[in-house]
């Protein structure tokens, strides 16, 4: 779109500092490698292994940008943490999803077999928990025993092995991980998130309130160079993006490998050019409302995001 | 020989069999390990019930000898026989004063002396009674329940005496087990030894710088020699010096065997000893 | 033998004044010196974040922590997640020491035996418990045995170590000594090489309690339902910031608690050091 | 004064005969016993995969592990891990040692001091690094400030609590000595209560050694960019299982080098001891 | 009052003004502290320069007496003074040889020599040359690279010995030095003791159990008496039995002195002796 080629105005500031994903090629290093940010320049500050604590950097100034699951942004903001959401960057579509996974002779068929059971999930407070409750509530499973439904932190390696050999009954399961348990077989998805919600943004990215107001061309810029990014990935064929990725990642000699790369599929963000909605916050809002953590109305959508930096606003819809 | 006071039986003879020890030492300009001959070639009959005493210079190897015989160590060549077996450990037939009294700091005087007992199995009340009267004889009634740090040096060494007594090893090693007291409180002990020895026929292994107490306790006094330590010779202590009631030390048998043992000391250190240094002690 | 020939005793004895006021003064500025650096950390928590040197959000003061743990007792979950923990840690700790003091009290005292098991011992040592998390849970499963398991592995090197250490330490002629009047050599573990040894393997059991703690957090992070580890985790991924920092001072409440225990049973055991008072 | 009047002096000194044979053969069969466990557990970790009593996919045999070693140290990775990983564990126990063994002296000698500084001491040293991984990246960041004092803190209780120790355990009576001799309190630290106290003090050094290791990987999987802490959370997460464990061994054997080096050092410090060989 | 050979400059008088030591105990039973007098009201003038030998029974306060002086314990009444000044705590004008020997184990015989010199700065070469000295002087010359575990109790002594001498302190405390000692050595050292004092001026305080020895090296004797531990008297020993060249072990005045010295010794125990036992003495 137009909106997007427009010749940058005065850049505020050169540098944007990141934490980066090892093995994972993010928005803003696939930007900078389309050319699309130039002349910003990303910082690499090192890598992450969680949402929360990428945000909580963010916060901290020990970055400028950062990404998790919209649960764990809504609750941060609600702590009245001074940053604003500006961009979606991962979510579930056709290709991506994560599946809750049992075993082929698993006793457990439906929502009602699962209280009293153990669900292993790679982190509290995230993406999966609110999804097997939401799962849970969907197919009307009271509160009471919905709490019997036990969340147990497993390392990513330790997940399809301890739904083998019964140390838990159902194991959540996405990308590399999944693919390669179903290469061995026998286990099968009790429900996935994509069953629940259908295509949605589950993840946004978030910056400093006080950098937006003192860098608005940078931020419209980053903004703008990420969303155009991420339309580039979802319009070109899978096999161009990862093999761009491989070569992102082999060039940057960042002691990882490309090996997970093959399993990339899509995007998974909904909104184009990571356009976020009121209901991908809404729903995490109404859960936070329901667990008493948030008071009803304390919390509108519309404060805690803006598309206003994002090219693909005026054009949308 | 000596002659025998009292012949007990299930009392042991001690026999050293051409015994050396040699231990490896650091060479003085630190170079590599060297053997220092500290025994040499020792070999001595101690018959079952003896009152044997070691006299020797400054490191000819007593305590060296005293170790060999207690098991705490092996010989580098040769035997040394308790009842004609080899020694191959320490037991409890055998207790040792050592030189540095070895008490347990965290145990008091009494339960230091109950010790012997305890390991072997005497119950409390029994232990306790037993050790309260080697501690009184040792005149330590009163100190009882001190830690050894809360004892003088004097105290601490008798405490090692009643502890070595308390549990009755038919075996006593003894190394210079009185050279911390005073002279009044070492002639009690000297007393006590001696009864004691009487009464129970033990074997007695007495080490000493003292030459009056050698005479006085020993039925034999074996006279060691340094630079490697041996035997030199071994004087013996006729019986009639002992049977006496009357103060022995005034005895001119005592002052002749006194000289003696002086002599067989004496040559030995100034054999050793460079000119200028002899001329000067005979001056 | 006679009684009366012994050695004459000696006692001089007068009884000690009890001083109550200045005892009582002397004890208060004690207790004051003691607590300063305490108090004023304290103080320092919560001025800080209030004065705006830190950020409130992620270091809130500490009162607004107290009441967060407040809550937490209120509602039951504080003593859920103590009990737990404290279950777990104590259980590891407990069955460390009763392996690991006998082992290292063997190992120190026969060479070979040493010989033998050193170099697995520094192999499993230097191998970071938290490294191996996902191995012990790969072989003994997500449940208790695996995090009790992590607790006694990492309890074990403090224990083992300092127990080693210390033996060698012992006089050598407390050893001949004992020896020499008899005590087999079951005897002279117990009644020489421990109660010589003790300073030094109480160092090693508060150095594995502060472990058994430490790894317990590790464990807990991953495959717990409950625990004060759980708490952190949970609320640090939840940015429940002031649960946070009370599931972090609860343990370390724990920790000091032990410690404290600890201290005086290895008073109690070292009496023999210090004069009556 | 004349040399003359001085007592004589011994010497019998026999120089050592080398048997080289029988001792070529005393040091293979020594080695064998020592190494007998390692190969077993080696042996045991190539054969349990092989022979399907573990899953293979998650316990792969040791030699494809090694297999997989050999492919990180050809394309350089392991090199970059490694000497990353070494210079901040490394850093931060050489910190951790120049400051925590004379603050250990000090608090062992100065009982006033002890008494001021231990309730702050037992409040950090039990709180768990862990636990406060989170806040140290609050407030210093998630860049190697961070991470090397993570490791100088917890790298500091077993100094600290060994180094105590052992200071309170140096016999009074050789303290007493040095000062009628006119030792000034820092020679008294330097000459008798340093050397008096090495054994025990190196058992604190040893553990620190460890502990740097243990709480590296906890901070190298936030904020890294390389190291064997982030190789293995990384390998764990891209589901690399032979990666994984290449690292884990790879952080052992750092370990035990370190270890072996302590050792050698504590036995050069302390060759009074043994009697030459 | 002694006389005084020699009243060097710089040397230290000595001052005991009702000086009382107590130590807090355990009862008995285990019940709470007591406190126990060790040494009660001890009033003592040592002139600078002076040779005072400390006799007493095991146990009655020599040690403790030394300690206070050394500064290593303050008194619990009284004061003393060192040239008029309060004794503060330990300085290096003070030597003290232990009667425990006090060796660090981590070093060599001659480093032990030397630690004095090397706390007070002097450069390597020369305290290893002074300590050499020293080290000769007690017989050790071959045992320099040696470690206290290596050397026999006699030898550790020696070297206690060696060390107190060799920094040179004008005050030298010496607890039982000799103690264990063979008479050769002992003698030998005795006379190197009496020729350093003769030539430096030093002040010397030095315990012993030997009533000889007492006699042979003092110029006065205190004559302590246990329970509580006090001085019960002083004895002079006149300039005369010392400056006489001949063996003086065999002067009557030396067996007067002795048989002084002994009988105050001797008094204090028997009179606190049951009966039963001061008749068996008697016998
Ligand atoms: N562990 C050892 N290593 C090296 N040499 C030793 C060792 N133990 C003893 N020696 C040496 O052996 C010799 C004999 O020592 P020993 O202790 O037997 O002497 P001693 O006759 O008891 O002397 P003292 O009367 O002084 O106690 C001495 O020269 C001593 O230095
Ligand atoms: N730390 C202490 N705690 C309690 N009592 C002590 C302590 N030190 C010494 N004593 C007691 O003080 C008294 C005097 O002890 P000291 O060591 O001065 O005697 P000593 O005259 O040197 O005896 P010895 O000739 O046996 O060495 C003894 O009864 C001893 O038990
Ligand atoms: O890490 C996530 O927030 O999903
Ligand atoms: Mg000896
Ligand atoms: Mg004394």
């Amino acid at each position: 779109p137009a909106a997007a080629q427009q010749a940058p105005a005065k850049l505020e500031q050169q540098e944007i500092r990141y934490q980066g994903w090892a093995g994972q090629v993010i928005w803003i290093e696939l930007a900078d490698d389309l050319g699309y940010l130039a002349p910003l320049k990303p910082k690499w500050v090192g890598n992450t292994i969680s949402g929360p604590q990428d945000i909580q950097a963010v916060v901290t100034r020990d970055t400028d940008i950062g990404g998790a699951f919209n649960g764990a942004v809504v609750k941060l903001l609600a702590k009245k943490a001074p940053v604003t959401a500006v961009i979606g960057y991962y979510g579930v579509d056709d290709h991506t999803w994560t599946g809750y996974y049992v075993k082929d002779d698993s006793p457990i068929t439906a929502a009602r077999d699962l209280p009293g059971k153990k669900v292993a999930v790679n982190t509290l407070g995230a993406h999966h928990e609110f999804m097997v409750r939401e799962y849970l509530e969907r197919n009307q499973i009271s509160e009471a025993d919905a709490k019997k439904v036990s969340l147990i932190v497993t390392p990513p390696v330790t997940a399809e092995q301890g739904l083998r050999n019964g140390n838990v009954d159902v194991a959540q399961l996405g990308g590399v991980l999944r693919d390669k348990a179903l290469e061995r077989g026998g286990i099968h998805p009790l429900f996935t998130d994509r069953d629940l919600f259908g295509n949605f943004t589950a993840g946004t990215l978030v910056v400093r309130n006080d950098f937006i107001e003192k860098n608005p061309n940078t931020t419209r810029h980053l903004v703008s160079a990420l969303s155009r990014a991420i339309e580039w990935a979802r319009n070109s064929p899978p096999d161009e993006v990862r093999a761009r990725f491989t070569r992102i990642i082999e060039q940057r000699k960042r002691a990882e490998s490309a090996d997970a790369i093959p399993y990339w599929k899509s995007t998974g963000v909904a909104g184009e050019g990571g356009l976020i909605s009121d209901k991908e916050f809404q729903i995490w809002i109404d859960w936070l409302v329901k667990d008493g953590l948030l008071k009803e109305g304390q919390i509108q959508p519309s404060s805690l995001y803006t598309n206003a930096f994002n090219p693909y606003a005026s054009t949308a819809r | 020989m000596g002659t025998h006071r009292h012949q007990a039986t299930g009392t042991a003879g001690i026999r050293f069999e051409h015994v050396s020890k040699e231990f490896l030492v650091r060479a003085d300009d630190g170079g590599p390990g060297q053997r220092f001959v500290a025994v040499n070639d020792v070999n001595l009959d101690i018959p079952a019930g003896e009152f044997l005493v070691l006299v020797g210079p400054s490191g000819c190897g007593k305590s060296t000898l005293l170790d060999l015989l207690a098991g705490l160590a092996p010989p580098t060549q040769g035997r040394v026989l308790l009842n004609g077996q080899p020694i191959s450990g320490p037991a409890r037939d055998r207790g040792v004063v050592f030189q540095q009294y070895a008490l347990f700091p965290w145990r008091t005087a009494l339960d230091n002396v109950a010790f012997g007992l305890e390991v072997a199995g005497v119950p409390r009340r029994e232990r306790h009674e037993q050790a309260r009267h080697y501690l009184a004889l040792v005149g330590l009634s009163a100190f009882a329940s001190r830690y050894p740090h809360e004892l003088s040096g004097g105290m601490k060494q008798r405490v090692a005496i009643a502890r070595s007594l308390a549990y009755d090893p038919q075996v006593l090693l003894m190394d210079e087990p009185f050279a911390a007291l005073d002279a009044q409180t070492r002639e009690t002990l000297q007393e006590e030894l001696v009864d004691i020895w009487r009464r129970t026929g033990k074997t007695i292994i007495f080490i000493t710088h003292g030459i009056d107490e050698a005479v006085v306790l020993g039925q034999r006094v074996a006279v060691m020699s340094p630079r490697p330590g041996r035997i030199k010779q071994i004087v013996d202590i006729p019986e009639t010096l002992r049977t006496d009631t009357a103060d022995v030390r005034s005895l001119p048998l005592f002052g002749e065997l006194r000289h003696e043992i002086w002599s067989l000391l004496h040559d030995d250190l100034t054999a050793a000893r460079p000119p200028a240094a002899r001329q000067r002690l005979a001056a | 033998m006679s009684e009366s020939a012994t050695l004459p005793a000696t006692r001089t004895h007068a009884p000690v004044t009890p001083l109550f006021w200045p005892r009582l003064l002397h004890r208060l500025r004690q207790w004051a010196w003691r607590s300063a650096l305490i108090v004023g950390l304290a103080l320092l928590w919560e001025l800080a974040p209030r004065l705006g040197l830190t950020d409130p959000v992620f270091l809130p003061p500490l009162t607004e922590v107290l009441a967060a743990g407040w809550a937490l007792a209120l509602n039951g979950q504080l003593w859920e997640h103590t009990s737990v923990s404290l279950l777990r840690a104590l259980g590891g700790l407990v069955i460390a020491i009763l392996y690991a003091i006998p082992l290292g009290l063997a190992i120190g005292w026969y060479g070979r035996l040493g010989e033998f098991l050193n170099p697995l011992i520094e192999l499993l040592r230097n191998t970071a418990p938290l490294a191996l998390l996902p191995v012990f849970i790969l072989l003994l499963g997500i449940g208790e045995v695996s995090k009790v398991s992590m607790v006694v592995y990492s309890c074990s090197w403090p224990l083992l170590l300092n127990t080693i250490s210390a033996v060698q330490q012992v006089d050598p002629l407390l050893i001949k000594s004992a020896r020499t009047m008899g005590a087999t050599p079951q005897q002279l573990f117990l009644k020489v090489i421990l109660p010589a040894s003790i300073p030094t393997i109480f160092v090693g059991i508060r150095l594995a309690s502060a472990s058994a703690m430490l790894v317990l957090i590790a464990t807990e992070m991953v495959g717990a339902k409950a625990g004060l580890g759980y708490l952190i985790i949970y609320a640090q991924y939840s940015f429940l910031i002031p649960d946070m920092y009370f599931g972090i001072i609860a343990i370390t409440f724990i920790g000091i608690v032990l410690n404290a225990i600890l201290q005086a049973l290895e008073k109690h055991f070292t009496a023999w050091k210090v004069a009556a008072t």
